[in-house]
């Protein structure tokens, strides 16, 4: 965020004397924050949740290493998740933790690099997002 | 059972006086998303505290999703607006921008839009421009939609998290009755702000035709309560029966509007016209199809419902596209992992 | 199927199962709690995630008012903790009369701490220290802030402990623990009933006098760091399911706990540490 | 400089907090509420129910301030653009 100086919060937002100097900020800086609903790391307690990989509607075809959804034999791509993944096994993936029981170390970076790119609407999202954490 | 009670309610407010379980009433309501409804119906009655209470809250969530709802055909709105194209509102969207009572309290979920066939492809690039994205990237899925279905597969917008259903036409292209998509555009009417709704009759047909001759009337006790209101908003008008009439037998779908009149005028009192009110051998399994969810919210008569969800592919595909497309998703399914 | 009703500070909930062990469990568990007022804010069903499930490998799934698609099923054992996860769920997406904060929350004459941040972070734990050393305990999941009193309304569910956390609390009667439950996401827990002062005096709210983000590890020095109000608000945002939902409302109720209640980081090590840093903390906000 | 012309929704469209240096800004037309550092809430003003074009909002703000910067065409071009991202202007 781009910073102004002597600004004071006691003036009451942004109506402050004349001579305050106003930075435009750098292009490339970012002075809007939108508040975005969230499940909070409330969900992660609400929520014991699971994520199939791919989503039922895309069964049987497989994840390429960038988490793109491939044709069945694809290359380079991995078979889908052989049951869904949890919401824990995830969470301790997108941390660096250990690869969950039963699946190939390379496969699950590809699995959680094909649940980061989940939408609203899709299967396991919700899960995912549950796992979002507020820093 | 419950779901009645809550037609009921929605038909005679008067009626809140008898019931004993408003749990259950609350339950069965959230279940077919009937609760912003229900509490505008039922406002200024008295009522015990907590019922009021509960009430209210649901009045307060149904004003926020007005406001989303309106926020995002705004957003659409400025997105498309360069293409200088009449961008019609459909459902909920429009109810609520044209301030009609089918609109009030009403849940809202996705944007539906309305947009000439031949702008779809200028429509798709504006809004992928603006921040809207695919939801799911599936070949079949994609070469499926743009075959066979009356609208562009679903967008999302990054950001605001929010689907945009973008249609052409009112139902699939494989349905057997061929709405009249030109007219639909042509005798829409502008709302002043650079969008349109369709014209009182359209919506009508819009409303009864995706009811009956399209879903598999999942929350159709919703939707037929949007045909109540429309009906008695619209009825008031010379002429109006006839026109109705005119316009559903345009786009082929008078046998739907006609059962929609009848079901409402069957649970929610809806005037309809005398020569409407014809008795027909289906309609009762529609109604329990309508009522099948009791009192912990939970669907009920699994088998009727499991024939109507048949019913809906049966409507949308010819016999031998229905077997073509369930024989790929089978496919897809069992291929080898 | 089978029924209970259960309150919980202003929040009556509606329980429907198709076995009656997890009622059973949630009767025993929050045996004391005051009587339902109907009508129930929310219905929680737990029914056989498929129909066969019923009986063969009894298989839970949390349905209700509200639910989330990807919820995994919980096995039979785990009834009473897909019951807690049901009540949860509704809150988190029905909930519209108060702001949700994912905090837990204790009282002291009348003003009340609220500490919040992410699980592992050790809210319950600390909350239910606290409940356990002359603070009331008002809930230890939601923190509910009033929107037209801008009040603290306790919430005083059980507190799900994790077996390691259960030996900080040697003393408390055995009929406030729940049954064992091996095998949960978080691994083994049990939940503890808050005590009788909690459970007596649920509806008095509190004004909330201090927000603490606290942050657990075995190796780190105690420290306590002011936390800015554009700080403490971005955070809370985050840590309410329903301030979107809310729309107005919520921003003038959060903005109003921002702006009048100081934040503070603070670093613990162990439970003992926390407990004297609260103490301190609570001296100087007074 | 001829660019698009912007506006913002009056005043009465948003409730402002102001928290130390940024300000929690409620937009009642979206029911969304956005976290703005400067120079967004001035932007807003310069242009609440005023329609303007990027020079005219520089004109309009540096009335009031001194207004610091390498290159201040770039820069209020791209907090328009974010603020039209965000829905909080719009083209007049």
């Amino acid at each position: 965020m781009s910073e102004s100086d002597h600004t004071s919060p006691s003036e009451g937002g942004f109506a402050p004397s004349r001579r305050t100097i106003l930075a435009l900020g750098a292009a490339a800086a970012s002075t809007v924050v939108t508040i975005r609903p969230a499940f909070a790391n409330t969900a992660v307690s609400v929520l014991n949740c699971q994520i199939p990989v791919p989503s039922p509607d895309q069964a049987g075809n497989f994840i390429a290493a960038d988490g793109s959804v491939v044709p069945p034999g694809t290359p380079g791509a991995f078979p889908p998740a052989p049951r869904p993944l949890t919401g824990e096994e995830v969470k301790a993936l997108l941390h660096n933790g250990p690869t969950p029981a039963g699946l190939d170390a390379d496969a699950a970076q590809a699995y959680v690099k094909y649940i980061g790119r989940l939408h609203a609407g899709t299967s396991g999202f919700t899960c995912f997002a549950s796992l979002q954490m507020p820093r | 059972m419950s779901a009645s009670v809550v037609a009921r309610l929605l038909a005679d407010p008067a009626a809140a006086a008898e019931v004993e379980d408003w749990t259950a009433v609350f339950a069965a309501a959230r279940g077919e998303s009937l609760t912003g409804s229900l509490a505008f119906r039922l406002k200024g009655l008295k009522l015990p505290d907590k019922v009021g209470r509960l009430l209210a809250d649901a009045r307060g969530a149904a004003e926020a999703g007005r406001t989303q709802a309106l926020w995002e055909a705004e957003m659409a709105r400025r997105a498309l607006a360069p293409l200088g194209l009449p961008i019609v509102l459909l459902k909920g969207t429009a109810y609520v921008a044209a301030g009609l009572a089918a609109g009030t309290g009403r849940s809202i979920g996705d944007l539906d839009i309305l947009v000439p066939r031949t702008a779809l492809p200028e429509v798709e690039r504006a809004l992928l421009a603006a921040g809207w994205e695919w939801v799911k990237e599936d070949s079949y899925d994609d070469l499926y939609y743009r075959r066979w279905m009356h609208e562009l597969p679903p967008l999302i917008h990054s950001t605001r998290d929010r689907m945009i259903d973008v249609h052409h036409t009112i139902l699939p292209l494989t349905a057997r009755p061929k709405p009249d998509a030109e007219a639909l555009v042509a005798d829409s009417v502008a709302l002043g702000n650079g969008l349109h709704i369709l014209c009182p009759e359209d919506m009508v047909v819009h409303a009864a035709g995706h009811l009956f001759a399209d879903g598999d009337l999942a929350g159709g006790l919703r939707n037929l309560w949007d045909i109540d209101r429309l009906l008695r908003e619209f009825e008031g008008a010379e002429g109006f029966w006839q026109r109705l009439h005119d316009r559903a037998a345009r786009h082929g779908l008078l046998s739907a509007v006609h059962r929609a009149g009848r079901l409402a005028n069957d649970l929610y009192g809806t005037p309809v016209p005398e020569g409407w009110r014809v008795r027909d051998g289906a309609d009762p399994l529609f109604k329990s199809r309508l009522l099948a969810r009791d009192g912990w919210g939970h669907p009920t008569r699994r088998a009727l419902r499991f024939g109507f969800y048949l019913r809906s592919h049966w409507l949308r595909m010819p016999p031998l596209m229905l077997a073509r497309h369930l024989w790929r998703k089978a496919r897809r399914r069992s291929e080898p992992a | 199927m089978r029924r209970l009703e259960l309150r919980i500070g202003p929040v009556s909930f509606r329980i429907g199962s198709a076995w009656a062990g997890p009622l059973d469990q949630l009767e025993c568990l929050y045996a004391g709690y005051p009587a339902a007022e109907a009508p129930c804010d929310f219905t929680v069903r737990l029914e056989p995630a498929r129909p066969w499930r019923r009986f063969l490998r009894p298989s839970v799934a949390i349905a209700g008012d509200y639910w989330l698609p990807d919820t995994a099923p919980l096995p039979l054992s785990l009834g009473l903790l897909a019951a807690e996860m049901g009540m949860n769920l509704q809150m988190a997406l029905g909930q519209r009369r108060y702001l949700l904060l994912h905090a837990a929350a204790v009282e002291r004459e009348g003003r009340a701490l609220l500490i919040t941040g992410p699980s592992g972070a050790g809210k319950s734990t600390l909350a239910a220290l606290l409940g356990e050393r002359g603070w009331r305990f008002m809930g230890d999941e939601f923190a509910l802030v009033g929107l037209d009193d801008g009040l603290l309304h306790a919430f005083p569910r059980a507190v799900s402990l994790k077996n390691e956390a259960l030996a900080l609390f040697p003393d408390v009667a055995p009929e406030r623990l729940g049954p064992l439950l091996e095998g949960t996401p978080k691994g083994t827990i049990r939940h503890l009933r808050p005590n009788d002062e909690a459970v007596a005096r649920m509806d008095q709210p509190a004004s909330p006098a201090l927000i603490l983000f606290p942050r657990f590890d075995r190796e780190l020095e105690p420290a306590v760091r002011p936390v800015g109000a554009a700080e403490v608000f971005v955070r809370l945002t985050q840590a309410s399911t329903n301030y979107v939902a809310l729309a107005e409302p919520g921003f003038a109720a959060l903005t109003r706990l921002v702006t009048n209640v100081p934040g503070r980081a603070i670093d613990y090590a162990t439970g003992e540490q926390a407990v004297a840093l609260v103490e301190r903390l609570w001296e100087e906000v007074r | 400089m001829a660019g698009p012309r912007f506006v913002a929704d009056p005043p009465e469209a948003a409730r402002t907090v102001a928290l130390e240096t940024l300000t929690a800004f409620y937009h009642a037309p979206s029911g969304t509420t956005h976290i703005l550092a400067p120079p967004a809430p001035q932007i807003l003003e310069a242009l609440a129910g005023r329609p303007g074009e990027a020079d005219e909002v520089l004109a309009r703000i540096g009335e009031r301030f001194e207004l610091a910067s390498d290159d201040a065409p770039a820069a209020i071009a791209a907090r328009l653009a974010e603020l039209e991202a965000a829905g909080l202007v719009r083209r007049a």
